[in-house]
């Protein structure tokens, strides 16, 4: 369990880091907070011959607001987002999640951006991206663009980012009142990845349910909009009839990987469950529960 | 851990072309991204390597190609292809059967069922992506396939392909979906998906 | 005359016996001045690595060790060819089989050893690892036990093709390893052919690890000047480590010191002796370096040791009422691909006629099969005396499956099955001899203290509305302590422990033992044994074990052994001392010894108040004024054959909730009532209990090592291998009662394993309960949400209204 | 070979060594170093055994690189006692019985130490989440949530740290 030999670059602003990419091509991986990447380069399925650690970029870290939406810059850390007082009201659904990856040391190291920029099904944090609506901000050598979570996640590891981008930067619109939102995962053990998760974030307006998005984790090659789903609860008064129904909805979309966590009979069903808990949840929050 | 996985490729050339490559040992293997076969020891067995590079994670296997079978009445021919790669880690085989069935109107199509079987770290650690590899895999060797047989042609359509065919790399590379899987895999195995890149 | 609150006060400061004592040990932990294995550093350390490989079942074709030798920093790179001219390629392992220490022609399980590289740091081994170039002809793996014996079964062990035996009596098939059978099988027929109530179930103890959180490693240092050899080693048994070396190496024993420094849990998993320490110590030997060779997890998950995997098939024959008259059990055992079994010689598998559990069978019949497979080696007792986890499991379990046949409560059918505390000694069916007990006191107390009638209540209401809860009893015997040299041997070596002991002229004592410590605070117990019967205060009482070159020989620290057997030795070295000291005392006080009484630290003459001398006074007399004709000194030795094993037993209560729609388990309440006979430190007895209990809720809940059909493991990361957090894990209830051994100097039974043992058929049981009522006899382990969601679906109990 | 100096504060203490760009911390601490309070259970990032205090945070290093320690601040079991007064937190584990075999006990109390710091009153399941990362196979994790509190409650009561 030790890696191979590779150089080190620790560039301490983002158009370095971007140059570096540029130049060192695909023998260059970036380190984000490398809890995968060390892991793989220990077992020597990852040999890469250059490193770029963004660890040292300081203006990649950091939570604000501007014009109604928050900004979180690429490489904040999971226990920040679980610290920002900015998220837990303004945000909420991000901090609920953060909370349930990995463990509180792999938290301190693992970044929201290393987390996305990945599209990995079993990553949290892109379920909860499709269900706040976020956009990405990605930087490369020719400039910026933005990119909104609902397509930017391609298929299995696909994503809308080239390989001399960087997601620097995570928008997220602040919820407006009569939201609620949950993130119900469920795992093997504390600190495991998913067996199926749902992020479900609504809007009420009055008993009604004005707008809902549903995503699911772990459930297909990569996260998933249940769209379906929330098309059936939207203008409507949300029943536990409906919530069975939309949970059905979003099974049908589902296409896991069998693993060590069950089949995908199982891992179907689970995200169903998911889907019906995070909704009640949701609803009871958004009624002031 | 074993994959089975069956494909069936449109080609728009004819059958005849597609069974003449099918026999060309040498240029079936290099239908396979990152393939070459490196020696012939006999009539019926070479010696090849497969060249794995998935962002930054490498593997060279090495290994041995077996023809196992041409039936010239069914345009059918099988293979067996197993290999160590180089850290001795992982090892892999590779049972192909790819048949030619004439679609009429001077086009064909390759039927292709393929048993892969990995051992060692690869199988530990990346079962949950083998499927995918596999399919990703099989697909770029049927369009690898496909493109060669119209550049045996003639006209605008069979040089491009010619070009196509130059231009195919010789590793097993630009495979982003794969290398994506087998980062996410590690990332799902190791706890705590951190890394950024791609 | 003493008063009684002095007197108390006098014992108080002794620390001995029943006193909560700190443990001596942590202050070194808590500062991160612990002493493993790894935290061993010679100067001049080369650093060992494992070339292994990746199939389960291969022919090995070549070896080139050219590119990993021109490396600049590696030194050696050794192959089972290298081996051969010193005949170390094979080993001998516990239960009459060979090992191959490197693969010889064949690798028969995935990452198995085929080569080592030796380095100048594990840095530059880890590179020479992947250089190393190895060509395999793949064969196909044999991964199901139950197509071991068929014809057309990949042959495993070619080198014992033609051999009848495989050093446990006669095999009948290349792949088989011995047929073990105990007990009257034409008496046992004949009961369950007139039987009024017969049931039979098959059941599987799945393959699982015991993962101590150290992996295993050892530092071989061979001084080629003075030709002498010191192996630092994460053994559980460093005497019997010694002992192979020697055999194996052709050094004497008296050139070879080996050393189990601190060692970070053991479980089992530290017993045996591994080719990576083997080929450590070869390469110190050639290279004249210090070698270390540290494992890593996946090497420790994939190779060193595995536990259980018992596929085994219970009968239980009755009366109406479930009193039971018979017993009848089959079993499979998967071996893996070398019989390294942990076991006394003699004992295919090890203990598991205690399977008669804590009932008064009076007929019963066991047969054990052992076959090799493409899987690693292994059969260790995983925090249980040999093989005795398997039993009790057996047994728990088909009472259960009995009581819901007749539809008697699960309890009662035990109230009615029970050995009778008049009984003891009992001898059962099997041939044992149940020392002490008191099992319907036991199982009594526990019923009361949780409200069982109350539980049993709030079951079925809650079975009414579809809602699953499970209350699992297990009333569990033990036996540990191994052994009484007449039924033990390990290599030969008789299977008791030792204990030396030396009084220093000022009143303070070092002791030695031939167990060790790995967790169980040895340094702090065996302490208290001896300032109670020496009546010196515990922290003047050094306690050291694990150098072979100052330990006397014991077999050291696994199937709770070290307070059955070490701890008896401890006493009576104690006792022998105590025994001189009277005759110093009588002297000293111009008495005959026989005028005196014994008084917590002190000799006192009998009806003379203040004629006394304490044992202080009396060691400081041992160096200077003896008794004519007596030797100075305070000391002794001894040397401990137990007469029997001991019996702890105990009755442990679960109770737990079942999410029905995505099968998760929420243990709700555990209670955990334990009898090791006399408690030493019942704070250290509790923080075993704890810490078994949690291994047994791992096994039960999660733990599997799992293979595809290829033979390639799934689950050898901690990733798969399921190790609960403190989330998980249930919060522990405890509860003891005392029946003492009539044989232990002290009383004293075993303990840290009965949590384990009894804890991991009560989830198990709890688990099955919670469906009783729906016609389910066994849910196989482990029961991880996915695989109880699965009885669930089937069961339509996940349907909404 | 990629060798780079660094230096770092180590307890206390400015630390300067030459590295090669691949080591691990957990390495670069044990072995050139010598404190080989930290230790390596699992290398997977799991099990916690190698968990220090870097710039104020708990890590496992096993799973950061001894160049990303650069110009930081390492705490290490080691440093937890000050000036021969055992910290709180050690005195609990001793008195509470937290620990057996002692392996995972550094990264215990490198990781409670911490912790304490984020949350100083925790309720025993949240002493239970914030030691989440860390796997103890001996104690059951009873007397380490017991010796987590008793620590808890005298630092708050002496206002140490």
């Amino acid at each position: 369990m030790i890696p191979g030999t590779f150089d080190y670059h620790a560039p301490s602003t983002v158009d370095e880091a971007i140059r570096l990419l540029s130049k060192l091509g695909d023998e260059a991986k970036v380190l984000a907070g490398g809890h995968s990447l060390l892991p793989m380069m220990k077992m020597r399925f990852a040999n890469p011959k250059y490193l770029i650690d963004l660890n040292r970029i300081d203006k990649l870290r950091g939570i604000r607001e501007q014009g109604g939406m928050i900004h979180i810059g690429a490489m904040t850390t999971e226990n920040d987002l679980i610290a920002s007082k900015l998220l837990q009201e303004k945000c909420p659904l991000l901090p609920e999640a953060a909370k349930l990856i990995a463990d509180p040391q792999v938290r301190n190291c693992g970044t929201i951006g290393g987390d996305i920029a990945h599209g990995d099904p079993g990553n949290d944090h892109p379920a909860v991206m499709l269900a706040s609506d976020a956009v990405f901000v990605l930087q490369g050598p020719g400039g910026e663009r933005q990119v909104p979570a609902d397509g930017f996640f391609h298929g299995l590891y696909y994503t809308e980012l080239a390989s001399d981008e960087l997601l620097t930067e995570i928008r997220i619109p602040v919820i407006s009142k009569g939201t609620g939102y949950a993130y119900c995962k469920l795992k093997r053990k504390t600190g495991d990845f998913a067996t199926a998760a749902a992020a479900v974030q609504l809007q009420l307006d009055g008993n009604t349910c004005k707008k809902i998005n549903i995503a699911l984790t772990n459930a297909a090659p990569t996260a998933l909009r249940a769209k379906e789903a929330e098309a059936l609860l939207t203008g409507k008064v949300i029943d536990e009839a409906l919530i069975d129904q939309a949970a059905q909805k979003a099974m049908a979309i589902c296409d896991p990987a069998e693993d060590q966590r069950g089949d995908r009979e199982y891992k179907t069903h689970m995200a169903g469950e998911m889907t019906r808990r995070a909704i009640r949840q949701a609803l009871a929050r958004a009624r002031g529960k | 851990m074993q994959v089975k996985l069956e494909k069936t490729f449109p080609i728009a050339a004819p059958a005849a072309n597609a069974w003449r490559l099918l026999q060309d040992i040498k240029a079936v293997a290099e239908c396979m991204p990152g393939a070459q076969i490196t020696e012939q020891t006999d009539s019926t067995h070479f010696k090849g390597q497969v060249k794995m590079r998935v962002g930054p994670a490498s593997a060279t296997f090495n290994g041995e190609l077996e023809v196992k079978s041409l039936d010239p009445n069914e345009k059918k021919m099988e293979m067996l292809g197993k290999g160590t790669d180089t850290s001795g880690a992982s090892a892999a085989t590779m049972n192909l059967i790819a048949q030619v069935r004439d679609s009429g109107d001077g086009r064909c199509e390759l039927i292709g069922v393929s048993d892969v079987s990995v051992s060692g770290k690869m199988a530990n650690f990346g079962g949950r992506m083998m499927i995918q590899v596999s399919d990703q895999i099989l697909k770029q060797f049927g369009d690898n396939f496909a493109t060669r047989v119209i550049a045996m042609g003639e006209g605008a359509a069979a040089e491009q392909a010619a070009a196509a065919v130059a231009q195919q790399p010789k590793e097993l590379n630009a495979l982003a979906l794969i290398w994506h899987a087998l980062l996410g895999f590690f990332k799902n195995l190791f706890g705590g998906g951190k890394s950024q890149g791609g | 005359m003493a008063t009684t609150a002095e007197k108390m006060e006098r014992d108080q400061k002794l620390e001995g016996i029943g006193c909560s004592r700190k443990r001596k040990e942590d202050p070194r932990f808590i500062q991160g001045k612990g002493n493993y294995v790894d935290d061993i550093n010679l100067p001049g350390t080369l650093f060992s690595a494992v070339v292994r490989s990746p199939y389960a079942h291969a022919r090995i074709k070549s070896i080139n060790k050219a590119k990993a030798l021109a490396l600049p920093g590696v030194r050696a790179v050794l192959t089972a060819d290298d081996l051969k001219p010193l005949k170390l390629h094979w080993m001998p392992t516990l239960a009459g089989d060979v090992q191959a220490v490197l693969a010889d022609e064949k690798v028969c399980f995935q990452y198995q050893e085929v080569a080592v590289v030796i380095a100048d740091n594990r840095y530059i081994a880890a590179d020479g690892v992947d250089l190393v170039e190895v060509e395999y002809e793949p064969l196909p793996a044999l991964v199901d036990p139950h197509k071991a014996m068929t014809a057309d079964a990949p042959i495993i062990r070619e080198d014992l093709i033609g051999k009848d035996e495989a050093g446990q009596g006669k095999r009948k098939h290349n792949n088989h390893i011995f047929t073990w059978e105990v007990g009257d099988k034409a008496g046992t027929d004949k009961v369950f052919s007139g039987a009024e109530v017969t049931v039979k179930q098959a059941m599987l103890n799945p393959r699982v690890h015991p993962c101590p959180l150290e992996t295993c490693g050892c530092v071989a240092s061979f001084d080629k000047v003075r030709g002498d050899l010191t192996v630092y080693i994460t053994s559980q048994a460093p005497h019997i480590v010694r002992t192979v070396v020697s055999l194996l190496s052709g050094l004497p024993e008296s050139k070879i010191r080996v050393i189990s420094p601190d060692i970070g849990g053991g479980f089992g998993n530290k017993v045996g002796v591994y080719p990576g320490y083997v080929t450590a110590i070869v390469a110190s030997i050639v290279l004249g370096r210090p070698v270390k060779w540290i494992e890593s997890r996946i090497e420790n998950l994939s190779t060193t040791a595995f536990a259980r995997d018992y596929h085994m098939v219970g009968e239980l024959a009755a009366d109406k009422n479930g009193r039971i008259k018979a017993l009848r059990v089959n079993v499979l055992a998967d071996h893996g691909a070398f019989n390294s079994h942990a076991q006394p010689t003699k004992w295919p598998a090890g203990l598991f006629s205690i399977c008669t559990g804590s009932y008064d069978i009076p007929t019963a019949y066991v047969k054990v099969d052992g076959v090799y497979t493409n899987k690693a080696p292994g059969g260790v007792a995983y925090r249980c005396s040999f093989r005795v986890t398997e039993a009790v499991h057996l047994i728990e379990r088909m009472i259960d499956i009995l009581a819901q046949k007749l539809n008697i409560d699960k309890a009662e059918i035990r109230l009615r099955n029970f050995i009778k505390p008049e009984q003891f000694p009992y001898k059962s069916a099997l041939g044992w001899e149940y020392d002490s007990g008191n099992y319907p006191a036991a199982l009594k107390k526990v019923m009361e203290a949780v409200d069982y009638a109350g539980l049993r209540k709030e079951q079925a209401e809650k079975r009414k509305r579809g809602e699953l809860m499970g209350i699992g009893i297990c009333t569990f015997t033990e036996i540990v302590g191994a052994g009484p040299s007449k039924a033990c041997d390990v290599l030969g070596v008789g299977m008791f422990d030792s204990c030396e002991i030396r009084v220093h002229p000022t009143g303070s004592a070092i002791a030695r033992m031939g167990t060790i410590s790995t967790g169980q605070a040895h340094e702090t117990t065996y302490a208290q044994i001896i300032a109670t019967e020496l009546g010196l205060p515990s922290e003047v009482i050094q306690v050291e074990e694990g150098d072979t070159d100052t330990a006397p020989y014991g077999l050291g620290t696994y199937g709770s052994r070290s307070t059955p057997v070490g701890g008896a030795a401890t006493a009576n070295a104690a006792r022998k001392i105590r025994d001189k000291a009277r005759k110093i005392a009588a002297h000293l006080l111009e008495v005959s010894p026989d005028d005196l009484d014994w008084e917590i630290d002190r000799f006192k003459v009998k009806g003379v108040p203040g004629q006394e001398k304490t044992m202080k006074e009396i060691a400081w007399a041992a160096y200077n004024n003896v008794p004519a004709g007596m030797e100075m000194g305070l000391e002794a030795v001894e040397y401990y054959d137990p007469p029997n094993f001991t019996y702890p037993f105990g009755a442990y209560l679960c109770v737990l909730d079942i999410d029905r729609y995505t099968g998760e388990t929420k243990v709700r309440r555990f209670y955990a009532l334990d009898d090791c006979g006399t408690r030493i430190n019942p704070m250290i007895i509790e923080g075993q209990i704890h810490g078994g209990l949690t291994e047994a809720y791992a096994v039960a809940m999660g733990q599997l090592i799992a293979f595809d059909a290829d033979g390639n493991h799934l689950s050898n990361s901690l990733m798969d291998y399921f190790v609960p957090t403190a989330v998980e894990t249930p919060k522990w209830e405890t509860d003891f009662t005392v029946t003492p051994s009539p044989h232990h100097p002290l009383g004293a039974k075993g303990v840290a394993e009965s949590p384990h043992v009894g804890g991991i058929p009560c989830f198990t049981n709890a688990v099955n309960d919670a469906f009783s009522h729906l016609g389910v006899t066994q849910i196989e382990m482990p029961h991880t949400a996915y695989n109880v969601w699965k009885t669930i679906h089937e069961l339509g109990v996940d349907k909404r209204a | 070979m990629a060798n780079k100096p660094i230096s770092f504060t180590l307890n206390g203490e400015q630390v300067e060594t030459l590295v090669e760009t691949r080591e691990l911390l957990i390495h670069v601490l044990r072995e050139q170093l010598r404190q080989t309070g930290s230790h390596i259970g699992c290398e997977t990032s799991h099990c916690g055994a190698c968990t220090v205090d870097l710039n104020g945070k708990s890590v496992k290093s096993c799973t950061v690189l001894a160049v990303q320690a650069d110009g930081g601040k390492v705490l290490t079991v080691e440093g937890l006692a000050q000036n021969g007064t055992l910290h709180p937190l050690q005195e609990g584990f001793m008195q509470e019985h937290g620990l057996q075999c002692g392996f995972c006990t550094p990264g215990m109390l490198m990781r409670s130490y911490r912790f304490l710091q984020e949350n100083p009153k925790p309720t025993d399941d949240e002493v239970r989440m914030g030691m989440s990362g860390n796997l103890c196979r001996c104690t059951g994790y009873m007397n380490i949530v017991k010796a987590v509190q008793s620590a808890a409650k005298k630092i708050q009561t002496t206002g140490g740290k």
